[in-house]
């Protein structure tokens, strides 16, 4: 194993955990409102994937989504000033927590209709393959968008018309307070794929390398045959649904024993077992990502929020009005 | 002195009796079991009626209403449950081809006594997918009823009313309002579909607003009165059908109206409302009818943006200065 | 083999090929209007399926349903009326043909949004069980459906719930101008029930007594088990999409191939094969039939159009307005 | 003499037109390419331009709507094609959460150069499921742009302004107009979106009325002058954003309006209308504003129910009548 590109894989899901740490905290302060999706338990995914993926391949996400963002665009402070609703933040303040974006780094979003962003995602890798060009296109939702239209309808379309685009289900057993079986007659959400028909695989969500190597697999399959797959990662969320939900539908020994696959966690032991660095090494570490975290906070902080003048901006292309 | 319960609780005593009262009625919907509700409004329902009749569902609005239209069909009374309205939009078809046509398509042969309910409108900084007003779209449809209260007793009233009519009801409710409290009777008792309410009497100005409107007008009225404003405030409580004529007898007496709405300005069911008054009492209006409404725009998430946005006392006052030609 | 039921299915689908055959004159003769699908080619899909039913079990068809509705109800005066759009036909002229309903024998239409009637014909089933009745619904749909998100939503939670239904997809090859493997991916469209999971049976559409076997278990599976099945009946529509469709995208040979198969012209030779009939009982089967459906003709022609000071009824159960 | 083509053929150019000038254009939809469009629109666009650019679609319109807003998203300039508006509202969601708010979501970062065309309203007999105005409900959301031009020539230079347009615009057909002939220039031309056309200057009475109804007027013009109306007739063409001045400024010179609308009353684009008018041109209206519409309904398949319904040139010449106060 490479040494940096697993040190680099951990400092990554260290961003996101310690981000979303402090995104909680300063919810509990009201500097952040509305919704606040916690990816917290479930860094292996995101950050395994996007890391197998090119910069230039395309991501889209749901609501739980600053995982996916910092993954792909390290961009903490504008994630952070987006949730504090500042005209700094990376959707200038109109996206909040479930709508980031960043077109630089190819970041679709952010989208909050559960399933409304798999059509969507085949379209960008539509556009892809219509330009003949390679890039490949991430679209990661969660376990309950299995049940929706618009699933089978992204899947379909990418199945018939071989579009180079990897869905990547976060399969963390829980949508909202109802656990998966009690919505899925299989116990695999990649058996749907089975009727499409489409590739499948299953990957243990918590192992960030294992996510990398087969959505790596996934996305040569997409680059190479512009053929899509389903990746089904098995993960959880540490937290509730969002940060108003205490999750008293779980039990704590079921919570526990997740906790003991934490992503972060067991990869440090590794790499202490391995000797690919010291405890000190990865104090390092984290101390940096935590004053890349509360740097943000400051940033957004200091930030101003958007002006009340520009209410009708990012409406119509063409301004207020939108005449044609 | 009469008791004071929570919009939330209000609603769960109306599905609750009409449940105990009728057997073909039943709750189903995302997190509505176990979970209790994403906004606990069928808290102990589970408990007391079982999972055959609280049901939970997957993800699936298209499924889930189109189960409960074809339920119906067959004489059972559901009560679906959108988590919030704005996932009635993923449904849109089931509603509009198929709750709403079905009995004229078979002459008359089906009745479909379904409620679709759920918290419609903006909450706090939710943005654009979860901040809409849905009302505008299902009062254009022949076929539905569209029901909004804005008080714990009409809500309660109103809902089993609702689950006893025999036409599919859209009853929109408010997250925001969830916790209100209000006086609710003890015994049982049941607001007809279709009527409006007189909120308070007055004589300068008719104000039409419903739902989470009517608070921001609780709000706006001291203000009002010190600007000498004698409103009249008429909550329409059912947008369709619209109870025209209490509203008509209103600005017949006040000569002036302005119409308060959450939703979108253009084409919002104010529109309706402000094309049928000066349709049928043109003669009586001695200014042009006005409206607050949201700004035209989808909502975005910085808190500062969505307050500009939304209605505010201060807009209220404004409009109510401007059509009685007054300096404010 | 028993005689009587099968010179019965022979019957019933005449009925059916001469009332299209009328129905398409009368359209000509702009006696109806509208959209006009003819089931010619189809008769032993819904003949055998239905005949499998109990007459309680509930049917819920598309847009293509005359024969579906004549199956279940030979209410031939009642569809016929309904074509030309008078007060006497089976939805009051409200419906046409494509919204044929009869409450009466349980037949709930008749339903023109593509996959629509789907998630419906589940909750007609649910209901079913909700009353712990051992009512069965059967639910037939086209190729094209298999593409439709609430095809989908309503097989998810048909499998979730184990409804007591059976989705019978009529494949003829083609939705509208388009061939099937233009829009699927898979060969038969009941490979869509592997990822549900739902048991499937794929069956000669053409064959009336093979369909009514498999259609009859897949009725017990539902009545006896509560499970869905999701039937596919290979076939094909000899007429074009609707009357107004010349067909031009299918080759002659394609059409004289199928049409070997003529379900009802096959089940004619095997009957005179196994001495079951003579040609003078078919063809006084023929003659009843043909006399039923001129008469229908004679009674659409006689009865009068819906009064248009009914104008406002049948929107809201409690009469104009709907005051509730 | 300018040549006269059919409807049909002039949405064919205005596509073929700006496929060959930009690359980033294609056509999809249900029937679009080998079948040549289900009502011959895009006749031998599959030809032209092959299968990458005109894409047959299964019938999976939340699938497909989807596709072209991605699409759109990267830089594409997609045509999605609906067989029928009515089938739109299974892709409502896409339209109203996804095209109509990811430019706003965003932060402006991303551009959503979509169209999405098709015929809509009643033709002949189709049915409730098939007989549908959905202009009301898209001029509701904002974000999205809706077209519905009345004519070959403004067909041709709106669907390419709406093509180079860089938001999702509705361009709402008529299947009844497709074959409708009208002049047409050989030259490249565009018309602009959101500006109304002065079909006939009057003096007496506004009417403004848009797609298929100005067909209707046009009967009705006849009438009209045998009463003795001189009508000033208006097509919006665009109906979001609506070209308010042209109407503001007949109006204020006619003193009266008229609006003919196909779709259903209640909430009606034409209430929009109204609401504008009485808002902001009170003073010049010497009575109340009429509407003729359908009826609140929906559409049987009775032809003469469906007759009794819609619009028609002796409901039009009633009600201009009754503006103006003269016995009919
Ligand atoms: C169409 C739709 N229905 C309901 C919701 C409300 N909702 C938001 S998240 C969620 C649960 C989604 O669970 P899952 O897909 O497993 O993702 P996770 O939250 O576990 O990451 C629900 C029901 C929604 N956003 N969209
Ligand atoms: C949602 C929707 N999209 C499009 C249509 C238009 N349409 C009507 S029938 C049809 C083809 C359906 O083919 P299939 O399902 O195979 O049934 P068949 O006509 O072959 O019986 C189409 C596209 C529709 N009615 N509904
Ligand atoms: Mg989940
Ligand atoms: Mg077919």
């Amino acid at each position: 194993m490479d040494k940096t590109l697993v040190l680099g894989l951990y400092r990554d899901m260290l961003e996101i955990r310690r981000f979303e740490e402090v995104a909680q905290r300063c919810y509990a302060e009201g500097l952040v409102s509305g919704f606040l999706h916690l990816y917290i338990g479930q860094e292996g995914v995101a950050v395994g994937a996007i890391s197998a993926a090119e910069p230039t391949d395309y991501i889209v996400a749901t609501y739980r989504d600053h995982g996916h963002y910092l993954a792909r665009t390290h961009d903490v402070r504008g994630a952070m000033a987006e949730l504090f609703g500042r005209a700094t933040g990376c959707s200038k303040g109109r996206g909040g927590s479930m709508h980031l974006f960043n077109a630089a780094h190819r970041f679709l979003g952010g989208h909050a209709i559960v399933g409304g962003h798999v059509p969507l995602a085949a379209g960008v890798a539509f556009a892809s393959k219509y330009r003949s060009e390679k890039d490949v296109t991430l679209c990661f939702f969660g376990d309950g968008s299995a049940n929706m239209g618009a699933f089978h309808e992204g899947l379909c379309l990418a199945s018939l018309w071989k579009l180079p685009v990897v869905f990547l289900c976060e399969n963390n057993l829980y949508a909202m307070g109802t656990p998966l079986y009690k919505t899925l007659a299989v116990e695999d959400v990649s058996t749907r794929a089975l009727g499409y028909p489409m590739a499948r695989e299953t990957v243990n969500g918590d192992d960030v390398l294992e996510v990398r190597e087969v959505v790596r697999l996934a996305v040569r399959r997409a680059r190479e045959e512009s053929l899509p797959t389903l990746v089904e990662a098995k993960t959880y969320r540490f937290r509730g649904h969002s940060v108003s939900d205490p999750a008293k539908y779980r039990s704590k020994e079921e919570l526990e024993f997740w906790k003991q696959r934490d992503p972060i966690s067991t990869l440090a032991s590794r790499i202490l077992d391995l000797g690919m660095a010291t405890e000190a090494m990865l104090k390092d570490i984290d101390a940096e990502v935590r004053r890349d975290v509360e740097d943000a906070v400051t940033f957004a902080k200091e930030s101003p929020p958007p002006s009340v003048d520009t209410l009708y901006e990012y409406v119509y292309a063409d301004g207020e009005g939108g005449e044609g | 002195m009469m008791r004071q319960i929570p919009f939330r609780q209000a609603l769960r005593e109306a599905m609750t009796e009409e449940m105990e009262r009728d057997e073909r009625v039943f709750l189903m919907g995302e997190e509505v079991g176990a979970y209790e509700g994403a906004y606990k409004v069928s808290q102990g329902m589970l408990e007391r009626f079982g999972e055959r009749r609280v049901v939970d569902t997957p993800i699936a609005e298209t499924g889930f209403a189109g189960v409960g239209v074809g339920a119906a069909m067959v004489g059972l009374r559901p009560i679906i449950e959108f988590m919030t309205f704005n996932f009635s939009l993923v449904a849109f078809d089931q509603l509009v081809n198929n709750a709403a046509k079905l009995r004229l398509m078979s002459g008359g042969q089906f009745t479909l006594p379904i409620v679709f309910r759920g918290p419609g409108g903006a909450a706090h900084q939710l943005g654009a997918q979860h901040s809409q007003c849905t009302e505008a779209f299902y009062c254009h449809v022949p076929g539905l009823k569209v029901v909004m209260p804005s008080n714990p007793r009409d809500a309660k009233g109103l809902l089993k009313s609702a689950i006893r009519d025999d036409n599919p009801v859209i009853f929109i409710e408010s997250e925001v309002l969830y916790g209100a409290k209000g006086e609710v009777p003890e015994e049982e008792y049941t607001t007809p579909l279709g009527r409006a309410a007189i909120v308070r009497p007055g004589e300068d100005l008719t104000i039409v607003a419903w739902s989470k409107m009517q608070h921001l007008l609780a709000l706006a009225l001291p203000g009002l009165e010190a600007e000498g404003i004698d409103a009249e405030v008429i909550d329409p409580r059912t947008l369709r059908p619209l109870d025209e004529e209490t509203i008509l007898t209103s600005v017949r007496k006040t000569n002036h109206l302005l119409i308060v709405e959450e939703g979108w300005p253009t084409g919002g069911v104010g529109a309706q409302i402000a094309w049928l008054v000066q349709a049928k009492a043109f003669d009586h209006l001695d200014a042009p009818i006005a409206r607050v409404t949201s700004e035209d725009v989808p909502m975005p998430y910085a808190g500062n943006l969505e307050k500009a946005i939304l209605p505010s006392v201060q807009k209220v006052i404004a409009a109510a200065c401007r059509v009685l030609g007054r300096p404010a």
